[in-house]
């Protein structure tokens, strides 16, 4: 049915069909796979695990901000909240979420490969990753860091007297995860593409993933040097960044945003991935302006490692360089802007059905717009010099990550849940939970714009009488929005036993994945397929379609093009 | 609760330049609403309009026209350039102060604020200043990166251990208005806040005048420039520091400097090999010895000891001789230095 | 990485591959994309340096008249002489000469050797200078001459740089030793080769990396 | 890589050549580090020019990316774009900063000397 290479499978025989997750049982089969689905699998228990933990951080900190007194915990334990809540989350969340579960397991699937080019070394991560996490929680157990998860010299290097170190060893070691994460989606995109798959026909889910490679891979050295020469000014009493021997402490935040502010955007790109895709299909669409779509991920990508600055615009950088770190900082709204524009522009004149990953993604599209053009606030710098560092850095942030990030990543997983399990979730748990996520995220975050504008500094366990109404609205959302995110770990998990098988395409949805059976067999494609149209070829479906699209049988001459034949290696690259 | 309180969209525009910031801010949110509610509009109207209305519903073919997309983009472009434009040109006027302004010097230390008026006054976590005149804060820290931020009057800057920061507003209603440290700086970060007493010019000159001062500023620095035996030197074997604030200072090494407070302060702290061309490098350094407070001290005791004439030519062609050689500034000017500046 | 390269000479191409030739190109394109984070990663050291130096600028011209400089010209030679040996062991390789291969990693691992030897010599001397940032650094030299506090900043990146180098230099060496254990044993031949060249690939990276630490460090002797 | 690449593959006798270059270009850089060059400005660009000399040649030639597909030279060039990337930027804030290495009254970058507690 599909390239003519995978024999479609009717839904009744997949019990007996040998899959990824039945090859083998055994726990040593799971821990020393190389199978690229099953260390995606790996890695969302291991994610699902660390959000959680920075999710209770994030509880506590709302519950004590109820009230402007500092009643619930000590100013002390405050500090360590919000430091675990951010390092666990950007670190162990944010940054891996997207591309080492859904990227992990869908890359190879969506460019024909049988898996990524260095399966040892996705494993290898995996195993940094959660040793790095090990660190970590070390770290938290043994009583914390205060540091704040931008470790600000010389606070970090020579006042904190927590564990700084220990943390820093975690994210040096979770960094090489992200190192190596990337060096195999670069190198896979790049050499494993099936043929036929010119980069004109890769999926945009890839393109996206592709420049947050990029962005993993340049900029994570950075991160990793900083904090070691941190350790080492904080272990051996040198002099680094410390001012009173002659050290800048601007240096540090010079280094670590060169990492941390490209880093936002390994945040947020893969976001843009699964967006791209959800849209497309939900709307039986090629994605419109494919090219500007998959150009503007790569701006983005490029852009980012030239606006660093403006984090240091009050920081006592010259005024010279705030201006041109401004300037840049305006540029990369514009890609962003354009993929905005370009999802909304695919529904126009779709069929769009509002199923759960498609309700996620257009309250992506809502949030991440608001979380955008809050960003331009920041970027202009009078304005900037009035908000940085006060409630609404936190609210703009957060509808970045959490309105962005973790509702495409929520969307993601509801898109691809049935390709990995074979099974269906309740559809409208699905859209109640995203329901309450939208709302309670709303009621969350948008008070703090308000905070913040009236000036309330984040990083403070206590405050002044005047926002305690907006502190009390915030508190309310969290709890709703608590609620919202277990709904989806009770009902997905509940699916897995209980749910309705899928097929290997329940939504009809066009890409390589959807052409093999669900949950994939083990080397997913028993033979390479011939890729012969793009991407979003939704308009080529046949309208009595049974089972799903229909992707027209590779034509020998395909290999073919004007006239020259095309030589299978240079079309890889 | 106090409810009217509860409801403000907007802090007091208590400065010269929050009003300003304001506008731009309200510009950008008009912008910005515009933008969020057209992609809402879209969103939800698609939605509807070309909802699925059959399971094997095939839309047509929509081809992408790339004018939409470079008219979009040069569209937003220019828009942002606009706001780019209009903040950094607000931003020059919030970051350089004005020359006439008054000056107080500001010690972050974990985890409070040191205040010390020209005249002598100190103050612990508050600041009084006159209502309509500018005042120039000159800021440093003992410890970590504090920040000193006015969310009423639209300024907040960093306060970085090492070296003096600067930061200026002219605050224009009387009242009280809220302190923060606005960088994360230890466990007691969230109390590291004060107020700033905005108070009319005589109500300013009763507070002057009510609060018992310590010895002013320039005279504490003078007793402190007499303790170290400064004088001792500078003057014959060293250079004199008569005219000093301000100038360019010719190195040894033919390098030129100004002589401004982190110039100052860098020449107490790191005395340098040769300070000043043609005096040998004899001055030990005072780092370790001198609090924040009592360099601040020196500093202003150091400007005190007569303004720069303003500087027309560089002083490279200048023998150092014809502008250090004067009488050693051995006693303190007796009379406190009216601070700088006149009314606006 | 014995057991990898073992792994990888029985099951070639590796089952996620369609042929050699793709294989090849992956791990060719994978030791590069690492290598573009090595840059990085060494970068940092480089950035802090130059900013730091342009803020102290004799400090920092004294601390590099305190190195001694004709031991650090000494191993760049030495270095750029054994990048040369494992040039000639990958062209072997290529050729499938398997004498040859292991003679020339032979003397380049001689080489590397020698660098470290050198190396931990150097670090011996500024130990006895007093050059030892937190542990012995002292105001003044052995000869007398004043030390400006902030040459301790130098020193520090000093130590940071050489030692960071040093270590890519020992895994490096481990690494050409292993080679070379393979290739005494035929596990390379004309058609399968790619772990010599991609180790070459990481030698050669720690010599380049060594071009730009020499003249930083040791060379910038003005003021 | 490929058959037709190996045609062009560099002979012992180019490695030699490019070892010989690069001693040269060692020796000239130790010998202008001891030129009185005025200015620590040429001296570090004199230095950082040989170094980047020498180390394109061992790119090109020892490491290959002179006979590797162009794929392999940008790869191998994006590491020292983005560093210089960060080091560009991280400067311009450095060369106009206000404190405390700041501008003199010309525009000048000032030179704060170093602190010698010996003297």
């Amino acid at each position: 049915m599909t390239t003519g290479t995978v024999p479609y499978i009717p839904a009744v025989e997949v019990e007996e069909r040998e899959t990824y997750l039945n090859v083998s049982g055994k726990i040593r089969s799971w821990l020393l796979t190389r199978d690229h689905k099953r260390i995606a699998l790996l890695y969302l228990i291991s994610i699902t695990f660390f959000f959680f933990i920075g999710g209770a951080a994030a509880t506590l900190m709302r519950l004590e901000l109820m009230t402007p007194a500092r009643d619930l915990v000590r100013p002390e334990t405050y500090n360590r909240l919000f430091t675990i809540h951010g390092v666990v989350m950007v670190w162990f969340f944010l940054i891996p979420a997207v591309p080492t579960t859904i990227g992990n397991f869908v890359i190879p699937l969506m460019i024909g490969a049988r898996d990524l080019a260095f399966p040892r070394l996705n494993l290898a991560s995996w195993y940094l990753f959660v040793f790095g996490g090990c660190f970590t929680v070390a770290a938290i157990v043994l009583g914390g860091v205060d540091t704040g998860w931008t470790f600000y010299t010389p606070y970090s290097s020579v006042y904190s007297n927590t564990n700084v170190v220990l943390t820093i060893v975690g994210i040096f070691i979770t960094g090489f995860s992200s190192i190596f994460t990337g060096i195999n989606f670069i190198v896979t995109i790049h050499t494993m593409r099936a043929p036929g798959m010119y980069w004109r026909r890769l999926p945009l889910f890839c393109w996206s993933l592709y420049a947050t490679s990029c962005i993993l891979v340049l900029a994570t050295p950075v991160l990793a040097m900083t904090v070691t020469l941190l350790a080492i000014e904080r272990i051996f009493h040198v002099p680094i960044f410390d001012p009173n021997r002659g050290g800048d402490p601007l240096l540090f935040q010079h280094l670590f945003w060169f990492y941390s502010h490209p880093a936002v955007y390994v945040m947020i790109v893969p976001g843009f991935a699964v967006v791209s895709e959800v849209v497309a299909c939900f709307s039986r669409k090629r994605v419109f302006g494919y090219w500007f779509v998959a150009g503007s991920s790569i701006a983005v990508a490029f852009i980012s490692f030239l606006v660093w600055g403006h984090h240091l615009f009050v920081a006592g950088m010259s005024m010279y360089g705030g201006i041109v770190f401004s300037f840049l900082s305006f540029t990369v709204a514009v890609p962003s802007a354009i993929k905005v524009f370009n999802w909304t522009a695919t529904m126009y004149n779709g069929s769009v059905s509002l199923k759960t990953p498609m309700l996620y993604a257009l309250g992506f599209i809502g949030l991440f717009t608001m979380g955008g053009l809050t960003g331009v606030f920041l970027a202009t710098l009078a304005v900037d010099v009035h908000l940085t560092d006060t409630y609404f850095i936190v609210a703009h942030f957060h509808y970045i990550m959490v309105g962005g990030m973790v509702t495409a990543f929520l969307a993601g997983i509801h898109f691809w849940f049935p390709k990995a399990t074979g099974k269906m979730y309740p559809e409208w748990a699905g859209r109640i939970a995203a329901g309450l996520i939208f709302f309670g995220f709303n009621l969350t975050f948008f008070p703090q714009f308000i905070l913040g504008y009236l000036g309330m500094p984040r990083r403070y366990a206590g405050y002044p009488e005047e926002f305690h109404l907006l502190n009390v609205m915030s508190s309310a959302g969290a709890s709703i929005l608590a609620l919202g995110y277990v709904m989806p770990l009770v009902y997905l998990i509940w699916s897995i036993k209980y749910g309705k098988d899928a097929g290997p395409n329940p939504w009809k949805a066009m890409g390589m994945e959807w052409t093999v059976p669900s949950p994939p067999p083990k080397e997913n494609f028993t033979k390479i397929p011939v890729v012969t149209q793009e991407a979003y070829a939704y308009h080529m479906m046949t309208p009595q379609g049974g089972d799903g699209p229909i992707l027209p049988p590779a034509p020998p001459g395909e290999r073919v093009e004007g006239g020259k034949p095309v030589d299978v290696e240079w079309s890889k690259q | 609760m106090d409810f009217s309180k509860q409801f403000r969209l907007f802090p007091e525009e208590a400065s010269s330049v929050a009003g300003r910031v304001d506008t731009l801010a309200i510009w950008l949110f008009w912008v910005s609403a515009f933008f969020t509610l057209l992609i809402c509009v879209l969103i939800v109207w698609f939605a509807i309009r070309y909802r699925r209305r059959t399971e094997n519903e095939i839309p047509p073919e929509t081809k992408s026209h790339e004018w939409m997309e470079w008219s979009w983009s040069a569209a937003i472009f220019v828009i942002l350039m606009v706001f780019f434009a209009w903040g950094a040109k607000l931003y020059v006027v919030v970051k350089k102060p004005p020359t006439h302004a008054m000056e107080i010097y500001v010690v972050g230390k974990q985890w409070m604020w040191k205040v010390q008026h020209p005249e002598g006054q100190r103050e612990i976590d508050e600041l009084h200043v006159p209502v309509g005149r500018a005042v120039k804060l000159i800021m440093t820290s003992e410890d970590v990166i504090h920040d000193f931020g006015l969310p009423d009057f639209r300024i907040k800057q960093d306060v970085l251990p090492g070296s003096y920061s600067t930061e200026w507003f002219t605050a224009t209603k009387p009242g009280e208005y809220h302190l923060f440290c606005q960088e994360y700086c230890g466990t007691l970060h969230s109390e590291m806040t004060g107020k700033v007493v905005v108070m009319l010019p005589h109500d300013y000159e009763a507070w002057l005048a009510g609060t018992v001062p310590d010895v002013s500023m320039v005279q504490a620095g003078a007793k402190l420039f007499s303790t170290y035996g400064c004088a001792q030197c500078h003057g014959q074997l060293a250079p004199t520091l008569a005219g000093l604030y301000g100038r360019p200072v010719q190195l040894d090494n033919g390098k030129t400097v100004v002589a401004d407070e982190n110039y100052i302060r860098e020449s107490i702290l790191n005395p340098p090999a040769k300070l000043v061309a043609n005096y040998p490098a004899r001055m030990p350094s005072f780092r370790g010895q001198l609090s924040e407070e009592q360099l601040i001290d020196l500093v202003a005791y150091i400007k005190s000891l007569g303004a720069a004439a303003p500087v027309t030519q560089p002083v490279n062609g200048v023998a150092p001789d014809a502008i250090f050689n004067q009488p050693p500034a051995r006693e303190p000017p007796p009379i406190v230095p009216v601070p700088k500046g006149g009314r606006r | 990485m014995s057991q990898l390269t073992a792994l990888e000479h029985d099951s070639y191409p590796a089952e996620q591959f369609e042929d050699t030739q793709q294989q090849s190109l992956a791990a060719t394109l994978g030791m590069w994309t690492f290598l573009a984070t090595e840059v990085l990663f060494f970068g940092v050291l480089f950035t802090g340096f130059y900013m730091y130096r342009m803020r102290w600028p004799d400090a920092f011209a004294d601390g590099a008249k305190d190195l001694k400089w004709y031991l650090g010209g000494i191993n760049t030679a030495v270095l750029l002489g054994s990048s040369y040996f494992v040039a000639l062991a990958v062209e072997a390789a290529r050729s499938g000469d398997r004498r040859r291969i292991v003679r020339n990693l032979l003397i380049a691992i001689a080489l590397g050797v020698m660098f470290i030897g050198i190396k931990f010599t150097e670090y011996g001397i500024e130990y006895h200078d007093h050059l030892v940032p937190s542990l012995n650094f002292s105001s003044v030299s052995p000869e007398g001459q004043p030390r400006a506090t902030q040459e301790q900043i130098f020193m520090t990146y000093y130590f940071v740089m050489t030692g960071f180098h040093a270590l890519h230099m020992i895994v490096g060496l481990c690494v050409l030793a292993v080679i070379a254990f393979f290739a005494r044993r035929g596990k390379f031949s004309a058609a399968y080769h790619n772990p010599v060249e991609i180790a070459g690939l990481y030698w050669h990276f720690v010599d380049l990396v060594w071009v730009f630490v020499f003249p930083t460090l040791y060379l910038l002797r003005h003021p | 890589m490929t058959t037709e690449a190996q045609h062009d593959q560099p002979t012992s006798r180019t490695y030699f050549l490019v070892l010989v270059g690069l001693l040269i270009l060692l020796a000239l850089t130790v010998g202008a580090a001891f030129l009185k060059i005025p200015g620590h400005t040429w001296g570090m660009i004199i230095a950082l020019t040989i170094a980047f000399a020498k180390a394109l040649l061992i790119a090109l030639y020892f490491m290959h990316v002179k006979f590797s597909h162009k794929q392999v030279a940008a790869f191998a060039a994006a590491g020292f774009v983005w560093l210089g990337i960060l080091i560009t930027l991280t400067a311009s804030d450095y060369i106009t900063r206000n404190h405390p290495a700041s501008m003199n009254y010309k525009g000048e970058p000032r030179y704060l000397q170093s602190d010698y507690p010996g003297r």
